[in-house]
């Protein structure tokens, strides 16, 4: 057993040196693959998570057809060289269950009932997993909806906070998660101001689940302006090229 | 993959929109009041077999625990703790949309949820479950079996769960020698440690009205719920939010409170039932 | 290994203290379940048995119908702490060859050409395992039927006879089947005189399996009257409560 | 889940009709009596790769096995016996019927059928099998692999276990050390130790009528069949009932009567074909 | 670990006595199944296959079905006797590989748009494994082919050639394989002129490759004169029996 | 079973045509030479958590190769040498017609033409890979991951995994106690030991005219085509005929002989990049 790394230091700045309210280095690129409809690349530190969109398209077996709005298909899943042990190719539950939570959190976006009779298939892939992973896919996952064309009422933002040697930190990685006291993820709407994905995974008095809230927020706040600026990026600058 | 999910057993129209209108005069089809759970029944150790075991029916919702215990390895990464495994399955007896075979998206969550819960303020005491440190520990397998689907899963798998724990006694170890340990599955000896005991509160939301532990027919007009887990201890201990629409922060902040305050009720059932066992078991399977 | 426990005591009674044509005590309950279409809860002594008939109802895939009759699916599964050691949930090759069997016997007795293109499904499931899941299942599913309203020729009772030490005896629980020298599962239609299932698991002289056969039908007929017990209990007294 | 099998393939009408009328009369489609089995075909040691193997034709109807052995570890409750393993694939070659993929219930039955009918009047000495007692033991996989089928697939697959059991040879242990078992597969000693013969026939019934060794086509008329293991001292050491009709107690008593007997026959058959294996057996595969 | 076994005697005779360009001894028989519309059982010394023709027939799932043409369906499989070490029934990624090669081998062949929107299915049973499986399995399909009535063509014969200390050799067997340098398979339609299947597992310098390759014909050469007589002899031979 | 694939994503008849007639003049689509490559792209280490990774791009066929060293058992006819194991995904991000799940016939036979083509040449040298002789070694799981299709798949999933395997370093081995190794994953210390570079070359076959390196599209037009691995010798360590037609000999021989000379090409193109990682290697993910 390894022992506990300092998480925070005496100057009460974080292992690799953020301070608490401070997201790590972030890259957005959006219409990186060529096949799929849309895509993006979003890294949030030395975590890297590439999502593609396909659709609206028709579907097959024919009788899962919605009749009155888009399917949406979610999958959430991790390369095998993107974790320290390699992880075995089989869907895990974990994988399962995110891919839960981030399709519900993109069914509030979408604008799944102008497309009935066809499904919108979101593929999130983590090429390298430290931390954050289903907040980095949501949000790479929404830049890739945008850039295939569809309808959203807005972006969807996400972000991880944690508790961390009793101190509350946004954009937890894997080790603060690892050693830490609570890792909270937390998906937006940041224009609607509407939550849409919320999970805990450890302890928190009421009173620090408000402040792990209002914390998220913020790093949501942020993370959603990059958004705009990535998809500004490439399709406002394009003439300029 | 996770995809959309097709609305069955098929509510008709009329009927969600009577649930709904009522909802938003404060009240709910079935009588109760918005933050309101359905009459709760408990029965304890329905199965000799397992080392603990609870059934538990909230409404006609109807879900079994039983805890068994087996000598394994640790995890690697904690060689010297017990191991927690929390399995649901959703069998195909207990609603006529259920399929055979392994579980679904709901099944996964609802134990994952369950697992976290648990695992997270520590309510067990799995330090104290390692045999010989590094090599073999106790394997505690939950398992959350649902007989009868009338809505809120979660909170009576909770329930059960907590409940089985709670009146596990763990099989007598007869011998080590090296590193093979024999226990004897016929006698049982003291109880599973534990630290605190956990329930979850789970409240669906429609429009901007809130209800607490919402019933099948209910669930169907859902915009979205978040299951609250709350321990002994009154702290936040899990979180998970439901469902294809958001909330605002207010909307959190107000769900929140609502659970804290529901999660005490059920803190209380949860003793009262434990310092009587005899009285407050009743027969249900 | 353990030492083989004392099965037939010096007095002739078993390790329970049963007769050896004594059956455990019986508990049936009709009407368990809120969704299912018809439900029965069956213990025999440990051995705890639930089951669900859905049905008749709509088949989906559609080219699984049958013109001309219900097509009858049949499910034994057992709870992973049904017994002493868990049960993986993934299904075994004994549950598998125990659903056959199982739908082989219910085949016999439900009027299924009453309802063509259409499937009845038989859902039973063992709480816990203490021998004789089979025939109580068998049981139980025969009641359920029966509370959702299925026609049938008859019900189904089903009892197990076991050679222990030599000595034929009703009923065998568990330990007896464990360290005894058969194990023969035996279902009928007692009206009709029709033995619907019938399996060995053990060595019989002639003569034995001849005996075995009356002892089966013995225990047969008085778990049909408990069936027909419980049946009356729930339908005619109902007014009653 | 277990589904009412689709009767494919399909006969035709005028064909059942027939069947079932001749066989009211005491005669059956390709002129057998109603208790005579068509003619057997055994071919041994067809596969010198495995430690024994046998192929055998009843009619049509061909089944091979193949024996193998290795070195594995015991069941914890029999730690001092060696383990039986019995599986059946019906491979798509075999009929127009059969899919690729994982053995159905029917294949699963027929391997377990055999393989209970093998074990109850311990067949195998399975008690010699241990190597080094409560670690290492022999494991004894008898596959069973149906090559055509044109009915009665229980009683081909039986007999072709027996032979192939009968004429297995074990492969010679190299050493030794400690829980370290050598074993060369190329070398093969000892024969496989067996106390007695099992055969199974299977006999069906047409309405008040019963025939022995039902081949396809008649297959497809019954009502229902029973399957008879019997073991070299004329005991019942099996029986499986099978279809969707039930036999009355008298219908029972004179389809074991019948099997008894038939099964004395098959005992001959097998110990005339390995007093003379050579003369006795024909190449099939 | 066992020591490697001599392959070339000094005088240049290999392990089981052959020469270096000399076939195993080659058993074909044709219509050896009754259910199967064409079968054939083909063995090269110990290596024994049986295959088994099923079409033109109607395909389920309806929505495979092909408008233009026959879909063929292939199955390589190992029996699990057939190999030194039992062989778990599970199709291996080996046996997947395989079954796509020998398809794609007799696609070439046969005249699938006869038969539009129906299925010819090929399977192949390999009874034991010495070496050479896919050549002699692929050497029995499309005897069962012909054997089945389909149009083709041509045959596919096939064989392996290999290097083994140095030396190239016809038909190589299990132990060859196993210590030797190079294993390449090949299947040709003799007739035309045509390789359909090549494979190279192991090491050959260019000149090596056109030698073995020159090899492998003059053995395909040999196996498609005897399949021609293993037909004759049941289609031809038929009135005098 | 191995079915006759549906040629999907439909490319309209008279770009098919097209690009044919285009061929037949001895020109292509995106304005190639017959015998030229599409642009290449690499990048090194692009996943600091692997032991060693590389992205690859071929035109828009996009394919990154993860090494991962592992402690494990050695196979047991070879306990002296350490294991490969190659893997490949072609996961529904990389194009329409990829669905979720277990890998298909398409992606085993990239994998397995792959791992044959860096065994048969022991390009890695498994021997120094033992740990512990007959108990403990080094797994190198080398893991294909396609992110765009766009042709052409083992080729660019060959060149990605003999880079990233040349730019693996291996975790150090903190302690060996009896036969527990402990390895410490965060700190790499020694290259994978190599013997020397293998790349492959695809060639496709159009009526009697040969394309190096063929697009999607041009896959779509093509009757067949054959894989030559070649390693830096200039030997030929695999070859793979795929697709529904046959070449004659001559055919086969002009293949190899262009396969010889193109592999020369990429093997520069390894070494270079190998030489100057930082200048030669673009950013892809």
């Amino acid at each position: 057993m390894i022992e506990k790394p300092v998480l925070i230091k005496e100057d009460g700045t974080r292992h690799d040196g953020r301070k608490s309210e401070e997201l790590r280095p972030i890259r957005m690129e959006v219409g990186v693959l060529k096949n799929a409809d849309g895509s993006a690349l979003v890294e949030f530190g030395r975590t890297k998570v590439i999502a593609a969109v396909y659709g609206p398209r028709e579907i097959h077996p024919k009788h899962m057809t919605l009749p009155d709005r888009a399917l949406i298909r979610c999958r959430y899943h991790m390369a095998p060289f993107s974790t320290s042990e390699r992880k075995s190719p089989a869907p895990s539950r974990r994988e399962v269950e995110l891919s839960k939570v981030i399709r519900e959190a993109l069914e509030a976006t979408v604008f799944t009932d102008l497309y009935p009779r066809t499904t919108i298939d979101v593929f999130i892939e983590v090429l390298q997993a430290d931390g954050g992973t289903r907040t980095t896919g949501l949000t790479a996952a929404s830049l890739a909806l945008a850039d295939a064309g569809i309808p959203m009422r807005d972006l969807v933002a996400a972000v991880a906070v944690g508790k961390v040697n009793g101190v509350l930190v946004l954009d937890i990685d894997e080790l603060e998660d690892e050693y830490g006291e609570a890792d909270m993820p937390v998906a937006m709407m940041p224009s609607l101001g509407k939550i849409v994905l919320l999970q805990l995974n450890g302890v928190l008095t009421p009173e620090e689940f408000k402040k792990a809230l209002e914390l998220a927020k913020k790093g949501i706040n942020e993370i959603y302006r990059l958004q705009k600026e990535a998809l500004t990026k490439k399709y406002l600058s394009y003439p300029e090229e | 993959m996770s995809l959309t999910p097709v609305q069955t057993p098929i509510i008709p129209r009329l009927k969600k929109e009577k649930i709904v209108s009522l909802i938003k005069t404060g009240k709910r089809i079935d009588g109760r009041r918005l933050d309101e759970y359905r009459p709760i029944t408990i029965q304890l150790n329905p199965i000799q077999k397992a080392e603990g075991s609870a059934a538990v029916k909230i409404g006609d919702t109807m879900a079994m625990v039983g805890v068994k215990l087996e000598v394994g390895i640790p995890y690697s990464d904690r060689p010297n703790e017990g191991v927690l495994q929390v399995h649901a399955e959703f069998v195909p007896l207990a609603s006529p949309t259920f399929e055979p075979g392994p579980p679904d998206e709901n099944a996964i969550e609802t134990a994952r949820v369950i697992d976290r819960s648990l695992r997270e303020p520590r309510a067990i005491r799995l330090e104290d479950l390692a045999i010989i440190p590094g090599q073999k520990v106790w394997i505690v397998f939950n398992d959350i079996y649902l007989l009868d689907h009338d809505g809120n899963i979660i909170d009576a798998s909770m329930l059960a769960s907590m409940l089985a724990l709670n009146v596990t006694k763990m099989p007598k170890i007869v011998s080590i020698e090296g590193d093979k340990v024999v226990i004897d599955k016929d006698s049982r000896g003291q109880k599973l440690p534990l630290n605190l005991n956990v329930v979850t509160v789970t409240i669906g939301k429609v429009d901007k009205y809130f209800i607490v532990d919402p019933s099948l027919e209910e669930e169907s007009v859902l915009d979205a719920k978040i299951t609250v887990a709350v321990d002994s201890l009154g702290r936040i201990v899990g979180l998970q939010k439901m469902g294809m629409e958001g909330f605002t922060e207010d909307e959190v902040d107000y769900v929140i409170e609502l659970a804290l305050k529901k999660a005490k009720e059920l803190h209380s059932l949860l003793e009262k039932v434990l310092k009587n066992p005899e009285e407050a078991s009743k027969s249900i399977v």
